[in-house]
């Protein structure tokens, strides 16, 4: 039996997620180094799941399958693609990150409180939710799916809703009840998209007899599985809204500024930059794979929405006055770009979406923990607190700059790559519709300039006059992340090459092929020409 | 007996007879059980009711239930019953007024709806023909029984001894009070009386009013309010403290009325004075 | 030999990326880090045009290819440049003009304690800037587009305490961001309709196209072209632009980047050539921005004002020339680099007199200088004489070409645009005059400085300055050298270029070249041009020259209040876009709120609302709850009663 | 007389134990009432077993006596220990369930 490589994966975290939650209460600092060390370990087998993995090769690969619930025929199916492993990558990347800048978040206000031990739970939360999101991106059974993704639910609820921004412009009390709004809004929304996904699961059961995959896929393509039209649009309608409130698409989006302003800075990274993708991974997935027709059918209103998505939560966007409410409605605007991407069904629309959900995740974790950095400092999350930091804290405020400017999409830092690639992708098959999405890129400068130009430039403010510069461990966090940006956005080749032949997989799933051009021409590049 | 396995439809005219007798008294039994005021009260219509059904079951030709009902039930059981009484109050009468609205209401639809049921579904069931118990007696009565309990119902019986085990235990935790620290002595006792110096003296004795020398009433203040320490503290807890002081106050009013009037002086200007 | 492209925009970057990641310990030497690295990419730029000069006109084309950057299906973007003799003009100009400023700014920004940065930012800008001209392929260039517009926004913002500064960069990242959704779109048109973005087999294989896709194509790149070279409607940046460092107006904002424009439409010029109505949009738009500049360049009292409404302008000669197509994308450049000369020396001496004059920058304030900055004036004075076409000068021989072009246009297009461009030279002559007359001649109107928080524009140093007279005197060597360099370029360049062809015949195997026949002949251009000159110059010296000067500004006719406030394309630009934008999103905010929230919040309220309701019955009295359960069974038992009897 | 008699009266007295339960408030006499509802139940028992002829529903009515004694001492015992904290044997007293 071949090592099971992607069970562990997700197994050490959730390992080291009971490890920690098990330190006893004096020992903080030793769980939070136990955290990170496993979190860093789950990193490290990221990096050999993509090592192992060919890009070549078959479509899903290191796979494991072992029974399960036989009578219900659910499996214990796990198999990456280039998507996932890109994913995967993400995720194991992050984790480390969320846990370097929330080191000191979850520490208890008085000192002595030994019973009550946040410090041990923030960190166990984290890794537990690491683990459910892996074993999602790993998961070829839909049940198997199912479950992770409806159990991460518990560990974001109580990390929403047990550890809150400090920074709060009202009374504690008034916090804690903003914070628990938000974290039941949160439930409640999943929950209803759970609900509708379990029994569009369930109908799945029904009509397939199981509920692997692989073989569901592989019966539509040969035909052997017929589905009424009618049934295969509501199976694929039910599975959609759950992937949309956890992606979030217009309207189902209001939860995620919610839940992202009363966060920690760290937890609302690891909901939007991490938590979310599954949604938006679970599109391609199970959406695509399991339904092609009905994504054919429903792809017109989704385009539609997602475009709406785009240009409304930038508009939003603009509008606040709440920092990280600011970057959780640019979220809601990129979601919208890596719905488009994948639903223009092109490869360059599909690879673009894909390297959208990793570039997203960098991109929103650098500008989220260094706002949340300074607003640690200051504590305020209001804009209008600001002003001047540039001058006290050159340091934060360049590297701030930088997410930013990430976030506008600037060529040269990632994003910029997998922005374009899905404008393109969809510019290929809708023009008018990969035009108007244009228009989110000038407003994603607006929204970002406008925060940079009002809390980092002008005057400096009496209050923010003795703001501290990054400290080292602060610095430790972002730099990386910075490093990142600039190496995917000049060499974006490394997610590329595993992504375009799982995107072709997919494409082929809904039997759509890219649009030819109008001219054909020989020479590709300038050197045939030399 | 014969009599008894023949009886396929209908019974014996003294069986009947029997029947109608005790049936009204153990209904009435019944009633009285929930309605009386007293707990004691209650207790004894149930055990009368109890001992009916003995009967009924000696009838139907349960002789061993009807015996164990007897014994068992009417006799230990009932009696448990009188001991808790006793421990948590005779005279505690439960007020039969009704806290909870719209309770009694509901309880009574749903009574009714049930008993209306109940015999609906009796009456619609069809039960007209009776075996009885002629054939499987005939090895002997207690005998049939044993042999039931020790082969088909072995399990069931043991695990009943288990939980007759365990309810014993359970009741043991239950009211049991380990003591956990040494007893203090008299000399700590009353070191700690002084120390915290809320009740150095022993304390008062009740009934201090003359006419009322009894341990259930408190003994009055000279304001004439009742004192609550004179009062032992489980009659305290049961609410079973007679109050004497209005009265006292009213004879005080009384007192003073008739000397005023000796006096010839209005008690109003006293008063104003 | 075309291994050393990448080198080109790797001094500079590595410049950038030692001295904004280095931290303090550079703060002494990083200055000449920077330039040293810009030198360096002159040198090498200088090395390989020796090395092209050496070879034949049909080989001279080299290609460097790195690795392939985004690779999707038939997507393909590779990491390669291209150097040819259009990309070797901008290659020369960008780190020629880019090490002289930054020599400049060696002395300019002496006194700043954040001159390290301000040389990291140029070094980005250099390198961005050699990225563009040097791109292989259209996304390529776009990175270099956006990281010009990077640099532009940081250099302009670079005194962020002024809130001035910080909006200015903000305005000119956006403007430049719609002029990006043109870039964009182009490039998204090309690759669905050629299945490509390189150089090279879009522009051999533009012709194949339908002149429809074309045309939209190039209205796409010339809305990216008005985004970065400033022209209307999308100019309203530049002017606010001048909030920036001087040598950074003289550098982004008048020699290289503003021009960038120019240049991706000369080299998409087989596009064009393929679609008249979009070269007709183009020359339209440069007609427009040439007089729109020049009537904005008139009224502004701020010297870098008035010389950003001229830089516009210029611009606008050169947009009118690149949209003429082969006959005028030689002039286009050739007017360009001229530019690229007198422009840089005008805002360096620009700078070098708000530098002796307390950082005051309205002209009216100014006069009599010349004795005091000699050096000063006489290399702007040379610059001034370049640019109003003086003959002999750089502007006389690439302006006089592009007005001649335009006529050469034909018909009523041409008489339309060639008298545009003439008029447009007439008031060059006569702003440039105000500007010189202004600040060299006349009397002293020279105010103390005020105190420094009411400073509108004041660079850092003003603090110290506070209320004192100014003391005018000459820059150190630092600056004055460069100036000088450029003066010799203003005054020799054109003659160099135009001379014998010279220019032409570099360019043309690139670009093409028709010889255009203007209806009245070449003399008659030209004279009538030097007559509108003398008219332009005359009225300006009656104006300005012969009367005394106010220090606060005369109400002027509606044309000049006008152009003061840039014909009213702020005012119209806040009312209708700044107001409505806040309009939309604040209602959009309440709309997220109360509506889309609202209905989610109005069930959740509503199902509240009924359990609150139903929770009396959990009252805790276990005696309700057993009526509940009894109940219960009596309506189970109902129910199966009633099945049964069914 | 027909001895389906029996079963009426067990249903009587059942319904009557039952409304005892949902009436009162003293502990003691609700479990008062339960016990003559599990005797209601037991009489019923002992008629079916006279009906069907065989000993089971005699033996299922001693198994409930059984369970009957057990569930009487503990709940007494639980009674005493409440009377002991809380002074009290109303069932309403114990409202703790209550937000």
């Amino acid at each position: 039996m071949t090592f099971p490589l992607l069970t562990v994966t997700a197994a050490v975290p959730a390992v080291g997620a009971v490890l920690t939650a098990a330190v006893p209460a004096k020992q903080r600092t030793a769980a939070k180094w136990l955290a990170l060390l496993f979190s860093l370990a789950t990193l490290a087998l990221a990096v050999l799941v993509a090592v192992r993995f060919e890009p070549g090769g078959a479509r899903y690969q290191l796979t494991e399958s072992h029974a399960w619930i036989a009578d219900f025929g659910v499996r214990y199916e796990l198999g990456v693609d280039g998507i996932g492993v890109a994913l995967i990558a993400l995720t194991a990347l992050l984790i480390p990150f969320v846990i370097g800048a929330g080191w000191n978040d979850a520490d208890p206000l008085e000192t002595n409180s030994s019973r009550w031990r946040p410090t041990q739970g923030f960190f166990a939360l984290i890794l537990m939710v690491e683990a459910m999101v892996v074993i999602s991106f790993e998961a070829t059974d839909v049940f198997l799916f199912y479950i992770f993704f409806e159990a991460m639910l518990i560990p974001m609820y109580f990390l929403i809703g047990g550890f809150g921004d400090r920074a709060h412009a009202g009374s504690d009390e008034n916090a804690a009840a903003q914070r628990s709004y938000a974290a039941v809004k949160f439930l409640l929304y999943n929950l209803v998209g759970g609900l509708i996904m379990l029994a569009a699961v369930i109908g799945l059961y029904v009509v397939a007899g199981n509920f692997s995959l692989q073989e569901i896929a592989a019966a539509r393509a040969a035909g052997t599985l017929d589905m009424a039209t009618n049934t295969e649009r509501l199976l694929f309608l039910g599975f959609f809204f759950a992937f949309a409130v956890k992606a979030p698409l217009w309207p189902l989006h209001t939860w995620l500024p919610n839940a992202m302003g009363e966060a920690t800075a760290p937890v609302a990274v690891l909901i939007t930059a991490v938590v979310d993708k599954v949604g938006t991974f679970a599109m391609l997935r199970f959406c695509l794979g399991l339904f092609p027709e009905a994504s054919k059918w429903a792809t017109p209103v989704i385009l539609v929405l997602a475009l709406i998505s785009i240009v409304y939560g930038a508009l939003l966007a603009v509008g606040q006055r709440d920092i990280k409410r600011l970057v959780a409605y640019a979220s809601i605007s990129h979601f919208g770009f890596i719905i488009l991407g994948i639903f223009a069904m092109t490869s360059q629309g599909q690879s673009g979406a894909t390297l959208y959900m990793v570039n997203h995740g960098i991109s929103t974790a650098a500008l989220m923990l260094v706002a949340g950095f300074l607003i640690s400092r200051r504590g305020s999350r209001l804009i209008a607190d600001y002003g001047g930091v540039q001058k006290v804290a050159p340091v934060l405020a360049g590297t701030f700059l930088i997410g930013g400017l990430a976030t506008l999409s600037l060529p040269g830092l990632a994003p910029f790559v997998s922005e374009f690639l899905v404008l393109v992708g969809t510019f290929a098959r809708y023009p008018v519709l990969g035009a108007i999405a244009t228009i989110g890129i000038v407003l994603a400068a607006l929204y970002t300039l406008v925060l940079y130009q009002r809390t980092m430039t002008g005057p400096v403010k009496e209050e923010v006059r003795t703001l501290p510069d990054l400290r080292p461990r602060e610095l430790l966090v972002v730099a990386p992340l910075i490093a990142l940006l600039i190496g995917l956005g000049v060499y974006p080749k490394v997610l590329t090459d595993i992504v375009n032949p799982a995107v072709q997989h997919t494409l082929s799933d809904v039997k759509k092929t890219d649009p030819k051009p109008e001219v054909a021409v020989e020479a590709k590049n300038g050197e045939a020409v030399k | 007996m014969s009599a008894l396995a023949a009886a396929a439809t209908t019974t014996s005219t003294g069986e009947a007879i029997q029947f109608w007798v005790l049936a009204v008294v153990a209904v009435i039994g019944a009633l009285c059980t929930i309605l009386m005021k007293k707990a004691v009260h209650s207790a004894l219509c149930l055990a009368g009711t109890m001992i009916v059904l003995a009967v009924f079951y000696l009838a139907n030709g349960a002789y061993f239930l009807g015996v164990v009902q007897v014994i068992v039930y009417t006799g230990a059981i009932m009696m448990l019953f009188l001991f808790v009484v006793m421990l948590v109050g005779v005279t505690a009468a439960d007020s039969l007024k009704e806290t909870i609205k719209g309770q009694r209401w509901l309880a009574a639809l749903c009574g009714l709806g049930f008993g209306i049921l109940l015999i609906a579904g009796l009456a619609n069931a069809k039960l007209t023909h009776f075996n009885g118990l002629g054939r499987v007696n005939s090895a002997g009565h207690v005998e049939g029984l044993a042999q039931l309990i020790f082969t088909r119902y072995i399990f069931a019986f043991e695990i009943t001894g288990a939980l007759l085990i365990t309810a014993a235990v359970g009741a043991m935790v239950l009211t049991h009070r380990e003591r956990t620290e040494r007893a203090a002595t008299q000399r700590e006792l009353s070191e700690k009386r002084v120390r915290e110096g809320v009740q150095v003296p022993p304390l008062p004795a009740p009934g201090v009013y003359a006419r009322h020398n009894a341990v259930d009433i408190a003994g009055l203040l000279p304001d004439g309010t009742p004192s609550e320490l004179t009062v032992n503290k489980t009659l305290r807890a049961r609410g079973q403290i007679r109050d004497v002081s209005t009265e006292a106050l009213d004879d005080l009013k009384a007192l003073e009325q008739r000397s005023a009037e000796r006096l010839g002086r209005d008690s109003r200007e006293e008063a104003s004075k | 030999m075309e291994n050393l492209i990448a080198l080109l925009v790797g001094a500079p970057l590595l410049g950038a990326a030692v001295l904004l990641c280095g931290g303090r310990r550079l703060d002494k030497a990083g200055h000449w880090l920077g330039t040293l690295l810009a030198a360096v990419s002159f040198g090498i730029g200088v090395a390989l045009f020796a090395d092209m000069l050496g070879r034949g006109a049909e080989d001279r084309t080299l290609y460097q290819h790195l690795f392939s950057w985004v690779s999707v299906g038939s997507f393909q973007a590779d990491f390669a440049f291209r150097l040819d003799q259009l990309s070797m003009t901008f290659v020369l100009l960008i780190s020629g003009v880019g090490t002289l400023i930054h020599v400049y700014s060696i002395g300019y920004m002496e006194h700043d304690e954040r001159r390290r940065r301000f040389f990291g930012y140029l070094n980005l800008f250099v390198a961005a800037m050699l990225l563009l001209v040097l791109a292989d392929n259209y996304l390529l260039l776009y990175f270099g587009w956006e990281g010009v517009g990077l640099a532009s926004y940081l250099l302009i913002g670079f005194w962020q305490h002024k809130p001035s500064a910080a909006t200015a960069a903000k305005k000119a990242f956006l403007v430049n961001r719609v002029g990006d959704i043109g870039l964009s779109i182009a490039i998204m048109l090309m690759f669905t309709t050629f299945g490509t973005f390189a150089f090279g087999p879009v522009l051999a294989n533009a012709d194949k196209a339908s002149e429809g896709t074309l045309t939209a194509i190039g209205l796409m790149l010339l809305l990216a072209a008005c985004g970065k070279s400033a022209q209307v409607p999308l100019q309203s940046w530049l002017g606010d632009a001048m909030e920036g460092p001087t040598p950074v107006s003289a550098l982004i904002h008048a020699a290289t980047m503003v021009t960038a424009g120019v240049y991706l439409i000369v080299r998409s010029g087989a596009i064009f050539n393929a679609a008249p109505d979009a070269q007709l949009v183009v020359t339209v738009v440069g007609a427009v921005t040439l007089l729109f500049g020049a009537i904005v360049g008139c009224a502004k009292d701020d010297i870098k004002k008035a010389l950003a409404g001229s830089t516009m302008s210029q611009i606008g000669y050169m947009v009118l020339a690149a949209g003429l197509g082969p006959v005028g994308y030689v002039f286009a450049i050739m007017h360009l680099v001229t530019h690229g000369f007198f422009k840089a020396g005008l805002f360096l001496g620009a700078g070098s007199v708000m530098h002796g004059m307390n950082d005051e920058v309205d002209m009216r304030k100014y006069g009599g200088l010349r004795r005091y900055m000699p050096v000063t004036f006489v290399t702007f004075g040379l610059g001034y004489l370049a640019i109003i076409g003086f003959p002999g000068l750089s502007g006389f021989f690439s302006k006089d070409k592009i007005i001649e072009a335009a006529f050469a246009k034909g018909g009523t297009e041409g008489w339309i645009l060639g008298g545009a461009a003439l008029l447009g030279a007439g008031i060059t002559a006569f702003y440039m005059t105000r500007v010189m007359l202004l600040t060299f001649f006349g009397e002293k109107r020279w105010q103390p400085a005020p105190d420094a928080d009411q400073v509108p524009s004041a660079e850092p140093a003003a603090e110290h300055r506070a209320g004192r007279m100014p003391h005018p005197h000459e820059s150190p060597k630092s600056m004055t050298i460069p100036m000088i360099v450029l003066a010799f370029g203003s005054v020799f360049a054109g003659a160099f270029f135009g001379l014998g062809d010279r220019f032409l015949n570099w360019l043309e195997p690139v670009t093409g070249y028709e010889h255009g026949n203007p209806p009245v002949g070449a003399l008659t251009v030209t004279l009538s041009t030097m007559v509108v000159l003398a008219v332009g110059v005359a009225i300006a010296w009656s104006m300005y020259g012969r009367k005394p000067v106010p220090v606060v500004a005369p109400r002027g006719s509606f044309l000049t209040r006008a152009a003061r406030r840039d014909l009213f394309q702020d005012d119209f630009n806040h009312v209708v876009l700044v107001r409505g934008g806040e309009h939309l999103t604040r209602s959009l905010v309440y709309v997220d709120h109360s509506l889309v929230d609202g209905v989610v919040n109005g069930t959740a309220a509503s199902v509240g609302g009924l359990s609150g309701r139903l929770r009396k019955l959990q009252n805790g009295y276990a005696r309700s709850y057993a009526v509940s359960m009894f109940g219960g069974t009596v309506v189970l038992i109902a129910a199966t009663l009633l099945m049964r009897a069914v | 007389m027909n001895p389906v008699n029996y079963l009426y009266l067990a249903a009587l007295l059942f319904t009557i134990g039952a409304a005892g339960v949902l009436i009162r408030r003293n502990a003691i006499v609700l479990f008062m009432c339960v016990e003559l509802m599990l005797n209601a139940c037991n009489l019923a028992f002992v008629a079916f077993s006279r009906m069907h002829g065989n000993l089971d529903g005699q033996i299922i009515a001693f198994f409930t006596m059984v369970v009957a004694a057990a569930e009487v001492v503990v709940g007494l015992a639980i009674i005493v220990s409440l009377f002991r904290t809380r002074h009290s044997a109303s069932v309403d007293d114990a409202s703790l369930m209550k937000l």
